[in-house]
């Protein structure tokens, strides 16, 4: 049905997030659609812009103890801690996977979550090797749920412009830095990775968070703080996302909360050139075809030829 | 693995419910009654087993409150699907949304919605042997719906132990065959000796208890394992983890059901 | 009805915020309550712990151009823009309410949301003055509705320092500063204000946001940007309120999307020593009654004897 | 102004619903209904006037739901309260919970809860004046439900413009006076030369239009001014501004009801 829908619609649907392509703006957030295939049974991931990827780290993690996720008011507040299977071992098992999105035209983004600048450089060194089909690197300095690293670089403009300019030097590959969304001044932020050389940013990862259980007196979550999505966090990213296209123009992935094709036209006129959806697919697991859906009924009513016309289109007077 | 995955193997969609039944409580000291519930289930979708899991939600795709109901029975002719899960909080005013449960407030219409199978139910051993089912409290509805699918000559004790927090228990009543005993767990243990296969299904300390108890023995024992569940649903979110000896399994695509002797109680 | 379960209840529910006594934990939100008499014709808010009055400046402002508000999902977005009659007009019209409310035992909290450090400094001698009945200072550096001052300061570790040093050198008030939520390190922003005597801290104001209409391609604020509240930032609010408290046990004011005693008790676990209730408001006009009926029935089914052990009681095991 | 101001000045509580009727459309192009609901009003609240304003909720207090509807009609022996507000929307799907709206969903169970009365309402001059009553939209209704309560031997004329985006504006049927016309805003402003006061109401950009055109006049012109509301409803939260010649004023509790020559449109 969504196929046919896509296929049928008049309108151009392709967009750029600099130099990555993507046949459609829609991709699927990192960390909420696994490997690529976990939807497969559901409906075909080939259909989407892009897919990226769980976050991966040089070496592989067992993520934190349970509980990793609470409900709250219009959000939801997790805690995974960046449970991976590490780069190698994601070149040896995953590799084909990329290759056959890559092949289906749907761009596979490879979320890397490293700890150090060395692991960052090390796994960029291997996916480079092991990984050919891998569309672009999505740099995660941004990741609350780990004690150390991501979002220590991703506070620390030298650390941020460093490791930036280091993995740079090491693929001619599109690079997207998600940035840290609890930042003062964000637009210093994507300056900084800009100057450096990359293509594009992501905003925004999980929103530092906790929750706390009156009644037991303990914390929701098994690591006491954690991070937050969804509809309750979209107004700050929509800020983010607004403030970072005004003063730098840089192509921008947005994301937080979208569930609907609305939420995500939302985020392109803030600034964005794609969109991408997190945990609106544990409510709907065909959320990511549906946005699609009716963004692309949106821009029909709307008149709206090309959906990359809309990137930066809010009306200020 | 490759994106070849047959679109059947998962289906998900609303689903119109045929009829729905309940009884219970099925323990004392909480206010919890079985609920089982069939479904029509389209052409297009895998036959499940008994045992299987769905992921269930009463209040239609989209709304966020999901949880696992198990596979009491499907009629493959006219696809009728049986489900059971437990409610709880029925007497609640305010019943609580933002937490799973299956209850239905007064006037309430559900309008379900299911996904599924997920990845492992219960499975009986495949030579056929004594079979023990262990059940405590509102999460022995699994085996509870487990059993009600087995024909009368398969050869097993099911015992449903005395629910921590109160004096007696009340096994599901109307049970379709016997021998069916409410216990404590040293008698429960001790009635299941003979047993060489065993499903478990109860609350985390239950789990532990019954884990540390069996060490000595070399009874299969295969857990239900459903509790923070939550997420996707598809194994892609890694929010539904159960500790294993091999690291952190998912509770939905690894599981729900589980070796018990593997997962670790921390 | 309400008076009557607070005088049944036989929980001690005084608490203090450093040199600040209140006869209970709950407090009105500056910005909320206007200058406390509002809500006087459906309760008596001289019941309340304390009323934070609404923000004041050196001179009258005219607020920002409609629309002010926006909902979000477990949200409300505003943009006021600090709307406010001044600090000499108050003192001439509002000095007498702070008067009444003091002889209540409703401690009157002047709210400062002053542009410079000229303004915050001229502000207080004039209330100093004018307002002896004032109970303490609430020093917002906070606020996301103005185009300068407040947020600059806030984000600023000098001119923070700066600010609360000059004020406690004018008054021997209790000193409150409402530092800005969307820093990486609350930490350092609160030990910079620790160490130049304020008495305790407010986490939070609202959170930098913004809403869009994808049907009208318009910011849905006037001023394009606000500020959110409500239960969608309880679980950013927590973890700030949580981590400042671990790390200088100063005594703090929580708020943000407080709705129900349970929401209070979740801050008084985290660390705060007294609550405020904002938007709450607007849906139930007596929610502050309400929470604090329902945070004393708390204590009374867990055998709470003074509310005030709550305070840091989160169990981490 | 003291902490001691009436606890009656204000009434807020979840009131019983006594009868709800229903007419419409009243003006084509939208899909809009006039709604008139009686309430049972208890003795502690005070007895408010035709052309007052109550903060209404059809879901219950705290829903955060809100908007003024205007009191038709209060009958102080029985406490009989009636109020008028628009429906629109109804043919949605998916009525907007996060907008304003006073529309009853298929089984949807009100819970009205009222707030108010509030700040200033239409209220007659003290002389007997040759009276207009000008409206425009879904928002006349307020002025409809003003005419309802009025006497009929008032001196009164009453307008109801064409929607601007429609050919053809509908007057509320069943109207219990006359003259009522339905018209263009010029035939509109010819037909009220006559009046001496006028209460308008609609969209503000009708509003704007009027205020210009009759910027010549000496007539008295009351408008209700209620878009953007929400927030408190007291006038604690200043989220519902009105721009007028003295800087913002609150619509709820200076309003909603303002003289239309002091308000500025930008
Ligand atoms: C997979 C899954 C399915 C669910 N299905 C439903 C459903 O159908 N309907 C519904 O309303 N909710 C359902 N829920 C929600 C459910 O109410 C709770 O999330 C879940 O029961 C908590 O599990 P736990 O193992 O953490 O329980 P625990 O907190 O460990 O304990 C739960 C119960 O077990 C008892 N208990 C604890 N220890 C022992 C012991 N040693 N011996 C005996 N008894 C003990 C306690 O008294 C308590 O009654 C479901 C949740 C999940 C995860
Ligand atoms: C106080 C208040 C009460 C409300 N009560 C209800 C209620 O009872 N039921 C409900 O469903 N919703 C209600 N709402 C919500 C309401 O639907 C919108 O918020 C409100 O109508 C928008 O007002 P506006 O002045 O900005 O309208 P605008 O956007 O200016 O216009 C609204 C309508 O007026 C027409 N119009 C615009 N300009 C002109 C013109 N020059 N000449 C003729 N027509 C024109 C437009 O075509 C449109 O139909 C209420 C809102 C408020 C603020
Ligand atoms: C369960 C879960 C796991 C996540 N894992 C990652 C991750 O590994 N790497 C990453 O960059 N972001 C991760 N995120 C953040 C999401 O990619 C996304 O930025 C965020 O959830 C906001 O989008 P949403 O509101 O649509 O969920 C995760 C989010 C969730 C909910
Ligand atoms: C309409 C409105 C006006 C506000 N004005 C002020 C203000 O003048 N000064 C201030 O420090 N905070 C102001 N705030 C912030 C609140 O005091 C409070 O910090 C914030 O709303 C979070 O609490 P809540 O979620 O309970 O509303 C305002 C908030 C709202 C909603
Ligand atoms: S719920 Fe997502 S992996 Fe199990
Ligand atoms: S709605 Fe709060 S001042 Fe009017």
């Amino acid at each position: 049905m969504s196929q046919d829908v896509l296929q049928q619609t008049s309108v151009d649907l392709a967009v750029e997030v600099g130099p990555l392509k993507l046949k459609n703006p829609v991709m699927t957030a990192s960390g909420t659609a696994g490997y690529g295939t976990e939807y497969a049974g559901l409906y075909d991931p080939g259909l989407l812009g892009a897919i990226a990827m769980k976050g991966l780290t040089r070496h592989p993690r067992e993520g934190n103890r349970p509980a990793r996720w609470a409900p709250t008011p219009g959000g939801l507040l997790n805690s995974v801690g960046l449970q991976n299977i590490g780069v190698e071992a994601f070149v040896v098992e995953k590799a084909a996977i990329c290759a056959e999105l890559a092949e289906k035209g749907c761009q596979p983004i490879i979320n890397l979550a490293c700890a150090t600048q060395e692991d960052f450089i090390e796994s960029v060194e291997i996916l480079e090797e092991g990984c050919p089909a891998a569309a672009a690197y999505e740099v995660n300095v941004s990741c609350p749920n780990v004690k150390k690293g991501g979002c220590a670089i991703g506070a620390d403009q030298n650390a941020l412009a460093s490791v930036v300019r280091e993995l740079r030097s090491r693929t001619t590959k599109p690079l997207i830095v998600k940035l840290l969304p609890l930042v003062t001044d964000i637009v210093a932020m994507a300056k900084v990775v800009q100057n450096e050389g990359a293509d594009g940013i992501t905003l925004v990862n999980t929103i530092p968070a906790m929750g706390i259980d009156a009644k037991t007196r303990r914390p929701k979550l098994g690591s006491v703080t954690g991070g937050l999505s969804g509809p309750a966090i979209k107004p700050l990213a929509l800020r983010l996302v607004y403030l970072t296209y005004q003063a730098t123009k840089m192509p921008i992935i947005g994301l937080g909360g979208i569930q609907t094709g609305e939420d995500a036209i939302e985020y392109m006129l803030a600034g964005a050139s794609a969109v991408a959806i997190g945990c609106g697919q544990f409510s709907n697991p065909r959320a990511p075809l549906m946005v699609l859906e009716e963004m692309a009924a949106y821009c029909e009513e709307q008149g709206v030829g090309s959906i990359r016309e809309l990137t930066g289109g809010l009306i200020l007077e | 693995m490759s994106l070849t995955t047959p679109a059947s193997k998962l289906f998900t969609g609303e689903l119109p419910l045929l009829s729905s039944d309940s009884y219970g409580p099925v323990s004392s000291g909480e206010d919890v009654a079985i609920r089982l519930k069939t479904f029509l289930l389209p052409e297009e979708a895998p036959a499940p087993q008994p045992g299987q899991f769905y992921l269930v939600s009463p209040f239609g795709e989209g709304s966020g409150v999901t949880f696992p109901a198990v596979v009491v029975h499907f009629d493959a002719p006219s696809r009728h699907l049986k489900l059971a899960a437990y409610s709880s909080g029925l007497e609640q005013e305010d019943p609580p949304t933002d937490a799973l449960f299956f209850s239905e407030p007064e006037g309430f219409e559900p309008d379900p919605w299911l996904a599924g199978p997920l990845g492992h139910g219960i499975v009986l051993p495949p030579e056929p042997m004594p079979i023990g089912l262990l059940a405590c409290g509102p999460q022995g509805v699994v085996l509870d719906g487990f059993a009600r699918s087995l024909s009368e000559d398969v050869d097993l004790t099911a015992c449903w132990v005395r629910d921590a927090g109160s004096d007696e228990a009340t096994p599901p009543p109307g049970h379709p065959f016997t021998p069916f005993h409410s216990t404590t767990l040293d008698e429960a243990l001790e009635e299941l000796e003979w047993a060489e296969w065993i499903a478990v299904a109860g609350p985390k300390a239950f789990l532990k208890e019954v884990q540390q108890r069996l060490s000595g023995t070399d009874q299969v024992l295969r857990a239900y394992f459903g509790s923070d569940f939550g997420g996707c649903g598809v194994g892609a979110c890694l929010l539904c983890p159960v500790k294993t000896q091999n690291g952190y399994a998912r509770q939905c695509a690894d599981g729900p059901v589980f070796d018990l002797r593997e997962l670790v109680f921390e």
